[in-house]
């Protein structure tokens, strides 16, 4: 199989083409939601990560299932890339019981163990301890499987943050800590709440590594948490990896987005576009061609198409299902 | 008094009139200006919380003000508890009441306690605001009712309003009290309208309302809920039955009197209280009633409340989870014996 | 079954035989082993928790089983959560379960709501111990009683056991529980005594006790006013008055079964819970039996709790706080409508 | 008067005996209550700060009755360098009606806040918030007060120590943190439960300054809490100093101690001592004579004998007590 390097990076034929639909399946599965929520077909607080799919992916891409992430409120593209089932996802948004959780979680809260993502989160900072538990898992039982802990900006400030890595760090425990630094908690710039000069600095804090990668480029990223991913995986303990994005939409459906400015959208949707420049990159390494692009572009659609054809067929769960799955037993 | 308002825009003016009144009130939390720092961000464009709620206060007030906080519950909240024990009132935002899992702290073992604590030589004069309930398709961590655990705090006073009017006299009222109160605001009532008078006024805090009158049973409703037991009333009525409805509209301190001569007026009582049912006001209020009103008392007390189970998101779930003028109407029909059931 | 330990020896012995039943079970918390990484330390020096409760733990397990953490509670508390949703059964310690303001989300808006967020896809195992009481002179912030806070909370399991036996029984009840389980152990009880047998046995959770049997009235207790309950009930017997004392064990699932029974009975309900007097176990249980068990009563439910405030450290005042046979004869002879109070 | 200079710390005689009988006074106070507490005459949980003199000291020096402090669950030292009144501070630990909170409060919880004394804490961690809203309150009303938030080296890895801190360098706060690095958080040790290598080095995380000085030393925690609060006082906000330091006793009274190595235990009472160094200094630098110390310590001898006697005598609070100071009005 033909092997490709660039910057340290090797990708083959198969991850690239991997990477590359998942990061459509992100954006086209978003695209969608937003399009549906505005339509006032889809009920809830609603969380797109379009455009951020390369951090998602970029981690992703170094997971296997038994390998464990928490994520946060914008969590469908964790899910997408840790490798849920899409209809299953656009089920559980509509609310509907052939949802991955019944349709009882919704949006903030899709989960899917046997995936090892152990749920979207809707409390800000709610993941940090909780990678570190799965990772302690994955410690007691001497397995080699890590936890990535997804989280924004705006949880960099938040207690959890500090006590989770600390923990992390003193007991060695094999946990990515993935910064998405998309700019904004809210409508609250990063500079303005965060007294770090990056995220990344925290690290020292904590006497581990931390870097700070353009999380517009999938290669930054599965560079970056390809080495952190080993570390961890040898039992070398924590990283703190910040990439740096952005997201398309706004905070949640219905944000006018007044405190963006316009460049600054208007950059992120063309020149720094993660999907555009992978698709760029992909054409003039060879490593796809145009054609294949193409059939992977023309599926993805049709996925997406499926998963709300799914969705809508699907019916709501049955009334008694509101009394079900509080406890194993009681 | 014939203007009418939302519920959000009777929030928004009370903050403003407690800030026009008194220079040491100010308001923090996540995005309750909004858009900090933002250089080309024109203030009236800026967020104004979450909801809107406090949309056009940083205009008037300045970033001084009206403080945007990192998501950092723990530290704002602190913050405001010591801010109020040295010369400051402030108006902490708690954007969901569900986020008190990061900040239980400085509100159960530091504010609430200073006063008791350093021998009444402390005194906390915050007001915290926070949105609850269910029905806003919000899942399970957006959308609980959390008062009980701030009512069963002993130094904290509970408010929470049903109405517009209610609930700018009453945030009057917390603003002005020299003791901590948690001000609970319903996410799906901010677009509930009614008469506001335009100038300053107080609801006093510890003083129940009749929302209507009856004799034949109390109907007792919290926050939203009291909308609920009104709609049920309404259809009681025309088949003959008279309920009272009764709005504590401060839970700590609870005006027991109201309840109580209410109950001793209509002998039965039923209790909508959209919180889980175990250790929630509605149990509160059975037991004092079962207590010091048990003599006049011709029926078991019913309780119409949450299941025991998280908030669902899926939206029939979600309907099914929440109380309903059928569920109380159901309620009353066994309370009063009545053999088939009443329906709407 | 002749042997007689203690509370705390009742404890340790319990996670012991768990632990050694169970290689998935591990101990986690602030010095529940002490002194890591001393070099001189020997293990049986260790401290075993703050009271003790967990000494020799160490010894037996070594620290990659008993775990001590940092002060941090939020973060070992969602570990332990997590750990036990991915196949760890942990033991997590909560040293004063005031410290709660501390870890509330990780309880509340996680571990608690896993499984029905899920759609009934996790299950999370996890046992927390936690410390909880007043009459240790330990003040405001280390002395509360805050079991109906959990209560309260779905997804949740709270047990508050009143005698070693019990302790031993429902920690290994909690342990193999595949649900999360709030473990309450009253800190002034650790040196009570009593008879526990060696073995490995489990008593159900969700299933009450019977204490005492008698036919006058009933008294529930929760946790050490089991015994205030017992006490109050010796002296009555001496007047002739029978108590029946029920202890509920578990509150969150109660048996109200078992409590209804007796008070149809017995006519007549004294509920005995040291917490703050709002939204408790002593509302919620005089709640349920106000409907459920209406017909059954000849007079007014009554409770004793703690009053409407924070736990003082005064000697005197803490004595006063908290519920004493005294207050619950009184309370009887109200009851009884005997119109001069009976005294001890 | 005579000034004397010394690697940077000019202190008058007057400021050198304050200090010196400050330093005494905690160490007499607890000496004191450690004695009471053996002897089964003081109930609760009771933590002692003998042996961390300086830290307290050094810093309150600085500072005015308009300026706040926050505190720990040892509490003690805080109270006496910030001029509480030993009699209402022992009378308190008697659980006694004359005490500072009426006997309410307890040992964790003395506060005086005419004195500036925001209250002991029995939360680990939980005054870091408070300093930031005391120290709002400061910037709001642009007065040129400060806060100190005294914290141990436990409570340096509790989420608070994060929330408080970003905060405080965000709104650029006058607030100094102050860790109290003792070594050990109850039985677990700083190099246990700390992933940082000093917690001064956590400062970077907050792009504020960040010291570690000998806490044994009490002229070199003056000297850096010096700089710290004219830096707040100009409104240059925040900065954190981590002092090196050592508790005499256990963790409460009762604690056996076998964490501690002997030598360890043994070097702290003897040479690091922080009253026998700043006593030889006083001598050598011939700012304070043989005599004026005798005298000092007569002195304060007596004024605890005095505290003791108040309290023995003072009657416990009325039993309606219980009821009072709950709410201002209810
Ligand atoms: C503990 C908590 N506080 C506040 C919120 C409300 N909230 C939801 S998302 C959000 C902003 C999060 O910002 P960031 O971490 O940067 O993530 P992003 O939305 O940018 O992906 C806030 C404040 C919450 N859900 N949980
Ligand atoms: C939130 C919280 N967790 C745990 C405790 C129990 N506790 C009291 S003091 C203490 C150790 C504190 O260590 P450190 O901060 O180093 O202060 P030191 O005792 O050494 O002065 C602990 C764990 C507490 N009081 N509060
Ligand atoms: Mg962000
Ligand atoms: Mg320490």
């Amino acid at each position: 199989m033909e092997v490709l390097q660039n910057k340290g990076v090797a990708l083959t034929q198969d991850q690239a083409r991997w990477m590359y639909r998942k990061m459509l399946e992100i954006r086209e599965f978003e695209d969608k939601v937003h399009e549906l929520f505005a339509q006032g077909i889809l009920p809830g607080f609603v969380h797109l990560y379009a455009g951020e799919e390369a951090v998602a992916v970029g981690v992703c891409a170094h997971l296997n299932d038994k390998d464990t992430i928490t994520s946060t409120h914008r969590g469908h593209g964790h899910c997408i890339a840790k490798g849920c089932d899409l209809d299953g996802m656009m089920a559980e948004i509509y609310g509907k019981a052939t949802g991955l959780c019944k349709g009882k979680g919704g949006s903030m809260h899709i989960a899917d163990l046997n995936k090892g993502m152990l749920g979207a989160n809707g409390i800000v900072g709610g993941g940090f301890p909780l990678a570190c538990g799965s990772a302690l898992t994955a410690k007691y039982k001497k397995t080699d499987n890590v936890s990535v802990c997804f989280f924004g900006d705006g949880a960099n400030n938040h207690g959890t943050f500090h006590e989770g890595i600390n923990l992390a760090a003193i007991w060695n425990l094999p946990v990515i800590f993935v910064a998405e630094n998309n700019g904004y908690a809210e409508a609250t710039p990063f500079e303005y709440a965060s007294s770090c000069k990056t995220i990344a600095d925290r690290a020292i804090g904590y006497n581990i590594p931390g870097v700070r990668v353009d999380g517009k480029n999938v290669l930054a990223v599965y560079k970056a948490a390809e080495e952190a991913i080993q570390r961890a995986r040898r039992g070398e303990g924590p990283t703190l990896i910040e990439c740096m994005t952005y997201r398309n939409y706004g905070h949640f459906e219905g944000d006018a987005q007044t405190y963006k400015a316009e460049p600054e959208k208007k950059e992120h949707k063309q020149e720094k576009d993660a999907i555009i420049q992978f698709k760029k990159y992909l054409l003039t390494q060879r490593l796809l061609t145009e054609n294949e692009l193409a059939s992977v572009e023309e599926s993805v659609i049709e996925a997406i198409q499926r998963a709300v054809r799914f969705s809508e067929e699907s019916p709501y769960p049955k009334e008694d299902e509101l009394l079900t799955d509080v406890y194993v037993s009681y | 008094m014939a203007r009418t308002i939302s519920m959000s825009e009777a929030i928004n003016e009370a903050i403003a009139l407690a800030m026009r009144k008194d220079p040491d009130v100010v308001l923090l939390g996540e995005d309750v200006a909004g858009g900090a720092e933002v250089d080309h961000l024109q203030d009236e464009d800026a967020w104004g919380g979450v909801l809107g709620v406090t949309k056009g206060l940083v205009q008037e007030f300045g970033r001084e003000r009206i403080l945007d906080t990192p998501i950092a519950e723990a530290g704002y909240m602190g913050a405001a508890m010591a801010a109020a024990s040295t010369g400051l009132r402030p108006i902490a935002e708690l954007m969901f009441n569900d986020f008190i899992g990061s900040c239980l702290d400085e509100v159960l073992n530091q504010g609430a306690k200073f006063r008791y604590m350093f021998g009444g030589k402390a005194q906390v004069p915050v007001t915290v605001r926070t949105m609850h309930g269910a029905g806003f398709r919000a899942a399970a961590q957006h959308s609980q009712s959390l008062y009980a655990l701030f009512t069963s705090i002993p130094g904290l006073k509970v408010v929470v309003p049903s109405t517009p009017y209610d609930a700018k006299g009453l945030l009057l009222a917390a603003i002005e009290d020299n003791d901590p109160v948690i001000f609970f605001e319903d996410k799906t009532l901010y677009n509930m309208t009614g008469e506001v008078p335009e100038g300053y006024y107080t609801v006093p805090i510890g003083k129940a309302d009749v929302k209507r009158e009856g004799s034949d049973l109390t109907i007792v409703g919290i926050g939203k809920q009291v909308n609920t037991a009104l709609e049920a009333a309404g259809h009681l009525a025309g088949r003959g039955i008279e309920a009272e409805v009764v709005d504590p509209r401060s839970l700590s301190p609870l005006d027991e009197e109201t309840i109580l001569s209410s109950v001793a007026k209509t002998n039965r009582l039923v209790i909508v209280d959209e919180a889980n049912p175990r250790c929630n006001l509605a149990t509160d209020i059975a037991a004092i009633v079962a207590d010091k009103g048990f003599d006049s008392l011709d029926a078991p007390i019913k309780r119409i409340t949450a299941p025991h189970t998280p908030v669902p998101f899926s939206p029939p779930l979600e309907d099914r989870y929440l109380p309903s003028p059928e569920k109380v109407i159901q309620a009353v029909s066994e309370l009063l014996g009545e053999t088939s059931s009443l329906s709407l």
